[in-house]
């Protein structure tokens, strides 16, 4: 009965975030083309999914997320694995990570295409960059801190440095990492515009971007129903995924 | 919707040119040309890549990731400038760019003192500015110049937030169509036969590929023949690439022209010395360096 | 007159630097632990207890004096030497067999074997009905004992425990105690064991060492002559325990002076 | 000598990063108007500095950031503690929260633009955005993992739900909610050139943005270099707050 | 024949629903606390002892039962009655004056005087020179104490305390313990306290209430009969000791059942 009722609230939710939309457009008297109103919008996904575009997208969108964020949560443990370990090595990398981190993905594009092109590749590579850092922070310092006294057990037993890494600070990171993941699936969502915008000619961010720019302002507002909606979605899913850990791991009863 | 969606992969020995282009009316004769035989000719084909803004069109053109594009003139000039390798060879399109301004906007002189929305001060746009400002009497600094993307410009009229733009087609006929705005002045009445969008190749495209380059200029020369009788089949192709309305597409088609799109050394210079006179640019490249007039003069 | 000597620490003494001042933790310590005896370590709080078991155990290395095990000089933690947390140390992703083969996946021996070794001490310490359970799903008294059977599992020299039943309930408490001593028998288990209970100490062990803080020295040892199993309510034990709270001024007799903890 | 070795560290890590880059240069034998080289980009930094350029953007960057990050630190902690403490409303909230938060800044302009303008509007709410929803997630999630204890404190005293919310659970919270406005930091600070893009002729952002429309890539780059060591100030200064807050709760020794 | 009653509890039962099974935790539970008194409440871990405390004190309803304070029912918290948490519940952001203010913040006291009534208790606690450091920088019992200051200064009719030296090393425990003692003495506190030591609860309670788990009831009540202070090595006290160990089958007498914890 809980989660039916979870998701009661969620769609209970969605449509009072439906109704205030609508209110906002009657109440400002706003023009069709400038902001359509709910229903033209569900009209335009209505339509982009008969032309069988909505679905092509999606299915291009979701692929490229999921090769840039998951190449990326595997770089970025496993390097976080390696820097959490040795600590001057951090000491280093970590202002390099701080500098290059805040620098929008809009700024790089020019060098983006350059090494990687235009199509898949950047939009892949800008998912990658928004996922890796964030997931890089947080197994840095999950690893950072693993309790110490797993480590002295370790020591105890005599575990070689491999299997130290592999049965101790992975497993005992992987709680917080898990929650790094989390975390990053949002963030990185979001740089799915940006990174569509680099040439690509599919796909939820071009949808909108294009659609932006012929001024169909109802698919744009159809993507960003779209982009929402499977955010929310995989933040879920991603969300059950830590729960879970969690469970295991033992961190809640 | 768009053709290079589904470009059939059929892979034969014909080179590929790919040409970016923005989803403007100013790229007409390229649609034209992937539409017809499907991009598919003798000696070529043609790969039409959309993309978003004129930034990011150029930096896949710097980068050599596409071999050509339908852009602004003043952004290759530049780009030539800064050591790329390109060649205009034809022109997109003559005019068709409009003057939109609020409806409470009169006369030039009801600007003073307002925002007016061009896209990036590299563009005729922001000529055409400077020429309708300098015709009523007023100088440059009068109005608030805003560099704004094309697609937010119809809203910031619509809202009151800008007094007016002037940008490509088809952004000046949705705010006209909507009754947002209205046009104060169409760009042929401030500068004739003014340069806007051209169509630029990368120099090894042309070094490597000349007979295919040759084609692929006949054909968009022809496309635009075929595009300026704006009949219904060339307003059905137009909409694949744009995804427009009607009136929306009928009213910037009015304003525009593609039949003869040699770029003719004088307006060429016309447009130096403007790029020179307004201080965007002290050495404009040459037309000798820049243009390449041969392949559209070998078109009958 | 002692049986043979497991451990030996001589002139034992750490230093720690805490925000630029360094504070002695320890001072000469030395002291000598023979076979199959059950020593006890009895402090008040922060007189370096921790510290000392931590040196014993090769985690720390001491800034003066030698702890040997067997006559070798001890340079790092080893398998001889097996120290249990005060938190039991269990790997919450691991089930009570994980933990307990932890310490066995080291050695080259055959899955089946490894797993039957486990086994074994989890039956010894009256878990084998535990061993698919997550730590988690235990009392704290039945981590105690998984901890207590990894550590038996590997059959070491000398164990180290660290206020090992400090966290449990009274009861469970008492009852750990007595296992404690039936597996010990058994094992024969040389063991040293670090404290702030005075019943512990002289219930469990064959002598108690009396710390002393700042800096910690020992500084009194006493001999538990009562035979093992012991009553907690026989006159014997409590004679040790009044002698232990005399030395710490605990009775009435003296009162203890008021605030100054 | 710890700090000081600590810059040291950091300067290190920076001249490595811009040794690599150089290298890059010279390896890829890239255009330099494609790839500038440092010593381009640091040319570049000095003709903006020389022309009060830099000076003037940094300037008003800063203060747009401000404005935003400040204003939507201040919403967001409001608001999150009132529904972190009213479970049925966060459970309605959620996800509208998580629909809204995965959508980017460039997908909204259009709407922006409607109703916010141009110029410096635009930019603070971008920013606005990016740095609401983390702190919003962050407070909810800290105020709902106010120790109980507190609580019961709390309750024991009789003290007024008013009083509760300043004295108890604000400042219970407040060590989770600082590290929240640090992170925060770190993801809004990237939406500056996203803010700068719509109708601004200023700042760092229109910095990057304009020099990509007139192709000047080593401005590009200037404006990147800017952004990154200004993003690792700034995420320094918010980590030391965050430190001091950490030691003040007692939450490190 | 006894004071005045200060608590009464009747009937009280509590069940609580876990994964969708329904536990009863507490069973019928009634007994008495006169003014003056300290009653200890001695069981083994999870009999029920923390949720009988926080139902006299209102922090939940009961199930089934009442309690009265002063002959008035127990609604919710309240400031006539104090509980003091294990892990002392200080807010770490003030100082150690700033927690013991804290009770007095509701009632309509100039700051002078509020702080001089918060100093007094400080005082009476032996902490008056630590009223500005924040309770991180304190030791275990000197959190206690602050813990104890703060419940005493706003004069409530009754104190509750959940294993309140359970985190302190045994020789604090003894301090805070005659402590607790002297300021219950001079202050008329009443004081129900919830323990598992047994040591604890005979060295400190009027009456011992022993109880049972699954569901927790009270199985015997037990008084002390010995004047305070009492001596920890004298007869008495270890008589009654001894037949509170023998009540949990804890003497060598009756062997403990090995693992049923
Ligand atoms: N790594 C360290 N750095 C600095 N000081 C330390 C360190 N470890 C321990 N100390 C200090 O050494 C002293 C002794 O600590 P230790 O943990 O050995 O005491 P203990 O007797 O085990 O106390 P407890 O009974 O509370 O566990 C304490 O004052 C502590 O602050
Ligand atoms: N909020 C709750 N929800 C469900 N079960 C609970 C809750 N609180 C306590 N219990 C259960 O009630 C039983 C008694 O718990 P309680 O904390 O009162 O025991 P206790 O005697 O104080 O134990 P300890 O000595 O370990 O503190 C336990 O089995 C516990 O799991
Ligand atoms: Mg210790
Ligand atoms: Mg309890």
């Amino acid at each position: 009965m809980r989660p039916l009722s979870k998701t009661a609230a969620t769609a209970f939710a969605l449509l009072l975030l439906v109704a205030a939309w609508q209110a906002v457009v009657q109440i400002g008297h706003y023009d069709r083309s400038l902001l359509p109103s709910p229903l033209h919008v569900a009209q335009g996904i209505v339509e982009l999914a008969r032309s069988g575009v909505l679905f092509e997208d999606l299915q291009v969108s979701l692929l490229r997320f999921a090769a840039g964020y998951f190449s990326a949560s595997v770089c970025a443990i496993l390097l976080g694995l390696t820097l959490g370990r040795i600590r001057p090595l951090w000491t280093l990398v970590d202002p390099i990570v701080q500098v290059l981190r805040p620098v929008s993905p809009i700024a790089w594009s020019p060098f983006i295409v350059l090494w990687f092109g235009i199509g898949n590749a950047p939009a892949i590579v800008i998912i990658f960059l928004a996922a890796f850092f964030p997931v890089l922070l947080s197994t840095v310092k999950a690893v950072r801190s693993v309790d110490a006294t797993y480590l002295k057990v370790a020591q105890n037993f005599e575990l070689p440095p491999l299997r130290l890494l592999t049965r101790i600070v992975f497993p005992s990171a992987f709680p917080q990492i898990a929650h790094g993941l989390h975390l990053a699936i949002g963030t990185s969502w979001i740089f799915l515009v940006s990174g569509e915008m680099v040439g690509s000619q599919s796909g939820l961010g071009f949808l909108i971007v294009d659609s932006r720019n012929v001024l169909r302002l109802d698919l744009v507002m159809a993507g960003i129903v779209l982009i929402g909606v499977f955010g929310l979605l995989l933040d879920r899913t991603v969300g059950l995924l830590e729960r879970w850990v969690g469970r295991q791991w033992g961190m809640e009863k | 919707a768009c053709g290079s969606r589904s470009s059939d992969s059929s892979a034969e020995d014909k080179p590929v040119i790919k040409i970016g282009y923005l989803p403007i009316t100013h790229a007409g004769p390229l649609y034209i040309e992937e539409e017809t035989k499907g991009g598919d000719y003798d000696g070529f084909r043609l790969q039409l890549i959309k993309f978003g803004s004129w930034p990011d069109l150029m930096d896949a053109l710097n980068a050599g990731k596409i071999d050509g594009a339908s852009v602004l003139m003043e952004l290759a000039m530049r780009a030539k400038e800064q050591g790329i390798d390109l060649k205009a060879v034809a022109l997109g399109h003559k005019d068709g760019n409009v003057v939109v301004v609020a409806n409470d906007i009169g006369k030039v002189q009801d600007l003073k003192g307002k925002s007016f929305a061009i896209p990036s001060a590299f563009s005729t746009h922001n000529i055409l500015l400077y020429q309708m400002l300098k015709k009523a009497g007023m100088a440059y600094g009068d109005v608030k110049a805003v560099e704004l993307a094309p697609a937010e410009m119809p809203a910031a009229l619509a809202s009151g937030r800008i007094a007016g733009y002037v940008v490509a087609e088809p952004f000046g006929a949705k705010s006209v169509v909507i009754h947002k705005g209205k046009v104060l002045y169409q760009s042929q009445d401030l500068w004739d036969d003014s340069v806007d969008c051209g169509l630029v190749l990368r120099g090894d495209l042309i070094r490597k590929q000349p007979e295919a380059v040759q084609a692929f200029v006949a054909a968009y020369a022809e496309a635009g023949q075929k595009a300026e009788t704006k009949d219904a089949e060339v307003k059905q192709n137009f909409k694949k690439y744009m995804n427009l309305n009607d009136d929306e597409l009928n009213l910037s088609l009015q304003w525009i022209k593609y039949d003869d799109l040699k770029i003719g050394k004088e307006p060429y210079e016309q447009l130096r010395s403007y790029l020179k006179e307004m201080g965007l640019s002290d050495n404009p490249p040459a037309y000798e360096d820049f243009v390449d007039p041969s392949f559209m003069d070998k078109v009958k | 007159m002692r049986q043979e000597t497991v451990l030996e620490a001589t002139g034992l003494s750490k230093r720690f630097t805490h925000k630029g001042r360094t504070e002695p933790v320890l001072n000469d310590v030395s002291f000598q632990v023979g076979q199959n005896e059950i020593i006890s370590i009895l402090g008040k709080s922060g007189c370096g207890k921790s510290t000392l078991l931590h040196l014993l155990g090769g985690f720390e290395r001491p800034d003066e004096g030698t702890v040997r095990i067997n006559g070798q000089p001890v340079t790092g933690p080893s398998r001889n030497c097996i120290m249990l947390f005060q938190h039991y140390g269990l790997l919450p992703w691991r089930t009570v067999l994980g933990n307990v083969e932890l310490g066995l996946e080291n050695e080259r021996l055959p899955a089946s074997e490894r797993k039957e070794r486990a086994m074994r001490y989890l039956r010894k310490v009256g878990l084998e009905d535990k061993a698919g359970a997550f730590p988690r799903q235990l009392s704290g008294g039945m981590q105690q004992r998984v901890a207590l059977a990894r550590a038996l599992a590997v059959q070491p020299k000398l164990l180290l425990m660290d206020e090992p039943f400090a966290a449990v309930d009274t009861f469970t408490r008492y009852q750990l105690q007595d296992e404690l001593l039936r597996i010990q028998r058994e094992e024969r288990t040389t063991i040293i064991l670090v404290t702030h209970d005075i019943d512990e100490a002289v219930y469990l062990s064959d002598r108690v060492l009396l710390m002393g803080a700042n800096p910690g020295t020992i500084r009194t040892e006493l001999a538990v002559p009562a035979a093992k199993p012991r009553d907690r309510g026989h006159e014997d034990f409590l004679h040790v325990r009044r002698t232990v709270l005399e030395r710490f001024e605990l009775t009435r007799a003296a009162p203890a002076p008021e605030f100054s903890i």
